[in-house]
């Protein structure tokens, strides 16, 4: 029991993060039909922000924060003007391969700056973990399952509230038909990529501390993305949510009860059962696929 | 562009040829190792610990009245590659003896070039049996498979008073290797084996497996993973609470890094190594491996990465003796003087003994392990 | 006159071995020319159906563990005191297993995944090889998980009244792999133009209409997947026999990667292009090795293959059948409605 | 009596709420060219799709040539002669035209796999003579000319030309037309009028889909108008001229231009 308990907490603070990393490729994913390969290195590049804020500018962890993912959304939005506006209306594989290519050279970019070894940043946290009664969760933890959350309430808030949020989603339901409303496409798509981008960079940023940072992070991530990307369905930020926390769940519980080996098995597993019995992920809202 | 890239590559290619007849005066070794890809960290400081050798000979008059060159060539960590850069090593740069090729899968994958082209490695990191028991006689190694690592550690276990341990291992060929051949050991000393967990190499959230661990009625638990890996997980137990005795297996588990960035949460763990640098007075070698040391930190590099770069030093260091034995850099020569060779190295007397079925043995020399304790934020040699 | 290249190309890779005496660069093609193999039978899917399989290193890393789990033998505690007990086989009955069972692995995943298409189809072909990663690092007993097969046997051919020919040296391995590449040329080549191929070049312009007209949309894609399956498992099992030792990173996901560069970047759809595809960027680090830092040629790669995409966002081949007028009708595919016409011809 | 080929009893279609089709009843006769007509949204499509399978129906069946053919799968009924066009993807754009028809013919002469690759006689024999067949109905339809050009790049109306040579590649005993003639001028419409009735003289049954009211009474022997989902008149083009219920209908939209038409073809 006390077991489960543990397993429980540890979902919801995992399930937060992969939460955050989900719907910024939703969002891409969903509105502008790339296979974002970079979504990873974002992530990455949003932890080292992190690094040398703290470490080499000696500024403060809260800080350090916005930074990183401001400068996530710009590096999102440089990577958008210059490597998918050009190819706009080219297939999917193509612009896949881009991504692709953007992400190997990126990656590679920063094993050559920063090098292999693993870097450690700083928090301000204490390092006694809270207990509650058999229950224990470091401050840090918690700290990063509410900024998630905070920052998954403010995308939910820019997308259903806001204006560009409403020319957003018409995007996402029929590009053409938004563009003859007077929907800037181009400008969408580059917003789109660099929200993405930004949540991306965030997740990165919150985790960084938690974890270590170092060139190859992202893959990882960018994969778990993916998968929780279709559980929840493309462009479906509710379901990108509740998909991360269940696949947060299923890592858990699948390590815990069945065999640690096969803990990251579980999410591919059910992603397979899932698209077996509910083809469109568990919270299809659109019919557009592929 | 790809005009103008194979153009490029093409010219370089001649300059390569033609430098590499214009510096026949030097003796080539060959070195393996992964700068990129997941292990890239570790292969660069192997060959920082071998640049330190290959220089400290040189200015030392090098070998046999010739300089050393190293041929440092990237296996992408990837045994594809790693077998492709063995033939590279071999055929186009024509070293006479390489070293690498640090993981066990790039060195299984390099085997076979060996035997094709008669000519020795020296293996510095992989810790599979099967590299030294399959009958590869061009195979010598100077890291401590796990059994080994299993047998030293067997005469301290009754000091510790173990009674029922769990693991927790990275899921890969070192990892299981050190879960059988230490719950082997174990059990003949009467000790309860618990949970066997394992995690992912790329594995950054090992949680799942604390809690489950954490649950648990052991005593104790052993951890075999890398040291960014092992960061994590004193992390997550001080964030999980897990209170139990932690031991660490493997020798690549740099206690610096640990302190330095797990903090409080790295007290009291203990830790089977291989190479002491916090207490050169107490290594097998004091003298070299002050220098060494001191080489390291002249470079700027991080102290931490001296746990695995002595590998790649030694490495340099066993092979430069064997081709001094040998009086000339051909391959087979140096092979036979591999068998005769008695290096001083950092971590023990590198003496290769036969292993594997008779006719061809492979070399394997027995490194001394030593059990050290985080107390107070520092390393202290666990008395025994 | 498209065949008359075709012999040629053939030709010149097979006198290769006869003038590049350097094994390294020989070693170089004959690993390259295993994932253009395999790069072929991932053009079948993406190019000829349209559906990207970003899991087709499973069918590969399938084959391998196939091939050389067969001729390596094995014992595999099953429950209790039940053992599966295999005694070695002959490497080459290790390599027509391997077709037969990736084969049939592409028939189950084909079966289960073609009622997803697009980005889903994506994700559940990644899924499915990684989970079969996961299995091969974790079903020790059998595939010895990360600890690795090794020792695996070179493919031994018997020829009637001559004896054995281990196919052990380089030269052998090369003539080995280009006759398998050739095979597998000739067969995706015949299998596309024939009705089956429309029947799956029907399906990925306009499934509705395919379906109208009588095409069997499972049936369809369920054979391209067995195809290409069975394929990817014949390069699979040459990559075992030839480096002789196979561990779960035959799966990793960089693979199924470097596949779809060469597949996309020579041109799918076409059968020349994974073959130009796969020679550039199977050769490019190999160039790149000498001239600059280990990143760099990472670096370098990446780049080549966003400039080549960004020149020649259909492909290489397609893209110069183009600009050098084989095909005089404007669109996508060009070359095929050559290839048709000349087929045509053939049969009039 | 003449023979039934295609009878539709008692279906109906819901979308969750929305009621597409209520209770349909008709049938078709061997050798007749039948016209389904009605106001936009009347559920004149949906009617095709459930015929072929794309859509499964609420309620009620559709039988063909005596088979019922519930549970079937679209392909499965294009097996069984039942051919229909579509509205607005007639063709593959990406293929020629005589490529668009070859694939039209996919039903005929299946070979083996292995024949298929090994390029056996009897692969060899049933390939030559697709392409015979395939180049036949290319000229058949008039598209000649444009044998070797990509169906995509064609006009509206040649690509509808194709859409009906690809389903008649597919050799129909029926053939359903989903708006054959629109975007077709008038001298187009005029020799596709021809073109049915050549169809129908092959013995092929047809039913179509059209908005173009003066094609669809000088083509059809009969004519069924749909509103909102049902059935409201059934008849020959003089009778359904005349009939109140069907002026009715389309006064909603355009029943001046409607009554126009069929007081000019009266």
């Amino acid at each position: 029991m006390d077991q489960l308990l543990q397993h429980l907490v540890n979902m919801l603070v995992l399930g937060g993060t992969y939460a955050l990393l989900g719907i910024g490729l939703t969002l891409i994913f969903g509105i502008m039909n790339v296979v974002n390969f970079t979504h990873g290195i974002l992530y990455t590049f949003g932890a080292y922000m992190m690094f040398i804020v703290v470490h080499q500018l000696g500024l403060n962890f809260f800080v350090a924060l916005p930074v990183a993912i401001v400068a996530g959304w710009l590096l999102g939005a440089v990577i958008e003007i210059t490597l998918l506006r050009p190819l706009r209306g080219a297939d999917i594989d193509t612009t896949m391969l881009v991504m692709i290519g953007a992400w190997i050279a990126m990656q590679s970019g920063a094993l050559w700056i920063w090098g292999g070894v693993a870097k450690s940043i700083d928090n301000p946290f204490p390092d006694a973990p809270l207990v509650i009664g058999p229950v224990s969760v470091s401050w840090l933890r918690l700290f990063v399952l509410f900024a998630a959350a905070l920052l998954i309430v403010l995308a939910y808030s820019l997308i259903n509230l806001t204006k560009l949020g409403k020319a957003m989603r018409a995007t996402f339901q029929d590009s053409d038909t938004a563009a003859l409303m007077g929907v800037n496409v181009s400008l969408i798509y580059t917003s789109t990529f660099a929200i993405g981008s930004s949540l991306a960079a965030a997740a990165g940023a919150l985790l960084g501390p938690v974890y270590v940072v170092f060139p190859q992070m992202g893959d990882l991530a960018a994969v778990k993305a993916f998968a929780i990307v279709i559980l929840g369905g493309l462009g479906n930020i509710t379901g990108a949510v509740i998909g991360g926390f269940i696949l947060a769940l299923a890592e858990e519980l699948g390590a815990g009860y069945v065999s640690s080996g096969y803990r990251d098995a579980m999410g591919f597993l059910i992603i397979i059962m899932v698209l077996i019995f509910k083809p469109t992920g568990l919270f299809a809202r659109a019919e557009r696929v592929g | 562009m790809i005009r103008t890239i194979k153009a490029a590559s093409a010219t370089a290619l001649a300059i390569a040829f033609l430098s590499s007849a214009a510096t026949a005066q030097t003796i080539k070794i060959g070195v393996n190792e992964p700068l990129t890809g997941a292990f890239a960290a570790s292969g660069t400081y192997v060959v920082n610990g071998a640049k330190i050798a290959a220089d400290e000979i040189n200015a030392k008059g090098g070998l046999l009245g010739k300089k050393i060159e190293l041929v440092i060539e990237d296996n992408k960590s990837n045994p594809t590659e790693a077998a492709a850069v063995a033939e590279k090593l071999i055929t186009r740069d024509k070293t006479p003896v390489m070293l690498g090729a640090w993981g066990s899968s790039l060195t299984l994958a390099v085997m076979p070039k060996l035997v094709e082209y008669e000519t020795a490695m020296v293996v510095e990191t992989s810790s599979a049996s099967k590299i030294t028991t399959s009958g590869n006689p061009y195979v010598f190694r100077i890291s401590p498979p796990s059994f080994v690592e299993a047998a030293a550690f067997k005469n301290i276990v009754d000091k510790l008073a173990l009674k029922k341990v769990d693991f927790l291992v990275i899921n890969n060929d070192w990892g299981r290797g050190t879960a059988e051949d230490f719950s082997k050991m174990m059990k003949e000393k009467g000790i309860t084996i618990g949970l066997i967990e394992t995690m992912d190499q790329s594995a950054q959230d090992m949680s799942a497996q604390l809690a489950k661990i954490k649950a648990t009625d052991s005593e104790t638990v052993i951890i075999t993973a890398a040291v960014d890996q092992l960061t994590l997980i004193f992390k997550q137990a001080a964030a999980l609470g897990l209170k139990k005795r932690i031991i660490t297996t493997g020798g690549s588990q740099n206690p610096d890094q640990i302190i330095a960035q797990a903090g409080a949460a790295a007290n009291d763990t203990m830790h089977l190594t291989t190479f002491l640098p916090w207490m050169p007075e107490k290594t097998p070698n004091p003298e070299a491996t002050t220098y060494f040391i001191n080489e390291w930190k002249k470079r700027g590099f991080d102290f931490a990465g001296c746990t695995e770069s002595f590998r790649g030093y030694d490495g340099i260091r066993t092979i430069a003796a064997a081709i001094e034995k040998a009086g000339k850099a051909e391959p087979a020569a140096i092979k036979d003087a591999l068998w005769k060779i008695d290096v001083k190295g950092l971590n023990g007397d590198i003496i290769f003994k036969k292993s594997g079925p008779a006719g061809q043995e492979s070399g394997q020399s027995f490194p001394n392990v030593y059990l050290v304790e985080i107390s107070g934020g520092k390393i202290v040699m666990k008395d025994l | 006159m498209k065949q008359i290249v075709t012999l040629l190309c053939l030709a010149f890779f097979a006198s290769v071995p006869i003038w590049l005496t350097d094994p390294y660069l020989l070693n170089a093609l004959i690993t390259t020319g295993i994932f253009i193999i395999g790069a072929m039978s991932l053009n079948l899917l993406l190019g000829f159906t349209g559906q990207l399989s970003l899991g087709h290193i499973a069918f590969f890393g399938i084959g391998a563990y196939v091939s050389a789990l067969t001729s390596l033998g094995f014992d595999v505690p099953i429950y209790g005191d039940f053992h599966i007990v295999h005694v070695p086989w002959p490497p080459i009955a290790g390599f027509f297993l391997a077709i037969v069972i990736s084969g049939f692995c592409g028939y189950l995943v084909g079966r289960l995944s073609f009622s997803v298409r697009g980005a889903y189809f994506v994700i559940v072909t990644i899924s499915f090889a990684e989970v079969v990663r996961l299995v091969a690092l974790n079903w020790v007993e059998l595939t010895q998980g990360p600890l690795a097969l090794t020792n695996i046997p070179s493919i031994t051919i018997g020829l009637p009244g001559l004896g054995y020919l281990v196919l052990k040296t380089k030269f052998h391995n090369y003539y080995l792999v280009l006759a398998v590449a050739a095979i597998s040329y000739f067969l995706i080549s015949r299998l596309v133009h024939s009705h089956y191929g429309r029947a799956m070049r029907g399906l990925m312009e306009n499934e509705t209409l395919a379906v109208a007209v009588g095409i069997d949309v499972t049936k369809t894609l369920t054979l391209a997947a067995v195809i290409s399956a069975g394929i990817a498992g014949a390069a699979g099992s040459l990559y075992a026999h030839y480096i002789r030792i196979i561990d779960p990173d035959v799966f990793a996901f960089i693979s199924t990667v470097t596949m779809v560069i060469m597949v996309v970047s020579g041109g799918k759809g076409s059968l020349a292009g994974p073959v130009v595809g796969g020679v550039i960027f199977g050769l490019l680090p190999v160039f790149l090795r000498p001239i600059m830092p280990p990143e760099a040629q990472w670096i370098t790669y990446g780049v080549v293959l966003i400039v080549i995409l960004f020149v020649m966002p259909r492909g290489i081949v397609p893209s110069l059948a183009a600009k050098l007028g084989l095909a005089r009708a404007g669109g996508t595919r060009r070359a095929s409605v050559a290839v048709s016409e000349r087929t045509a011809e053939e049969h009039a | 009596m003449a023979e039934t080929v295609l009878s539709i009893e008692h279906v109906a279609v819901h979308f969750g709420g929305l009621v597409a089709i209520s209770d349909m009843n008709f049938h078709v006769d061997k050798g007749e060219i039948v016209s389904l007509i009605g106001p936009n949204g009347a559920g004149k499509t949906t009617a095709f799709n459930v015929m072929t399978g794309f859509l499964t129906p609420t309620k009620g069946a559709v039988n063909y040539c005596g088979a019922d053919l519930k549970g079937k799968k679209p392909h499965e009924i294009a097996d069984l002669g039942l051919i229909r066009t579509f509205q607005r993807t007639s063709v593959f754009p990406n293929d020629t035209v005589y490529d668009n028809v070859l694939m039209g013919l996919h039903r005929q002469g299946k070979v083996g796999l292995a024949e298929a690759i090994l390029g056996l006689p009897r692969a060899r024999a049933s390939e030559k003579a697709q392409r015979a067949r395939a180049a036949e109905l290319v000229r058949w339809i008039g598209l000649e000319a444009r044998a070797n050009d990509l169906a995509g790049s064609l006009s509206y109306g040649e690509q509808r030309l194709v859409g009906v040579a690809l389903a008649l590649a597919a050799q129909p005993k029926m053939l359903l037309l989903d708006e054959p003639v629109s975007g077709m001028n008038a001298s187009e419409t005029h020799t596709f009028v021809q073109l049915i009735r050549n169809i129908r003289d092959r013995g092929v049954t047809i039913l179509l889909v059209e908005h173009d009211m003066p094609m669809v009474m000088s083509v059809s022997d009969r004519i069924v108008v749909l509103n909102y989902g049902r059935i409201i008149a059934e008849g020959p083009p003089d009778e359904i001229r005349k009939n109140p219920a069907v002026i009715e209908a389309y006064l909603g939209q355009s029943a001046k231009d409607v009554v126009k038409e069929v007081a000019v073809h009266a």
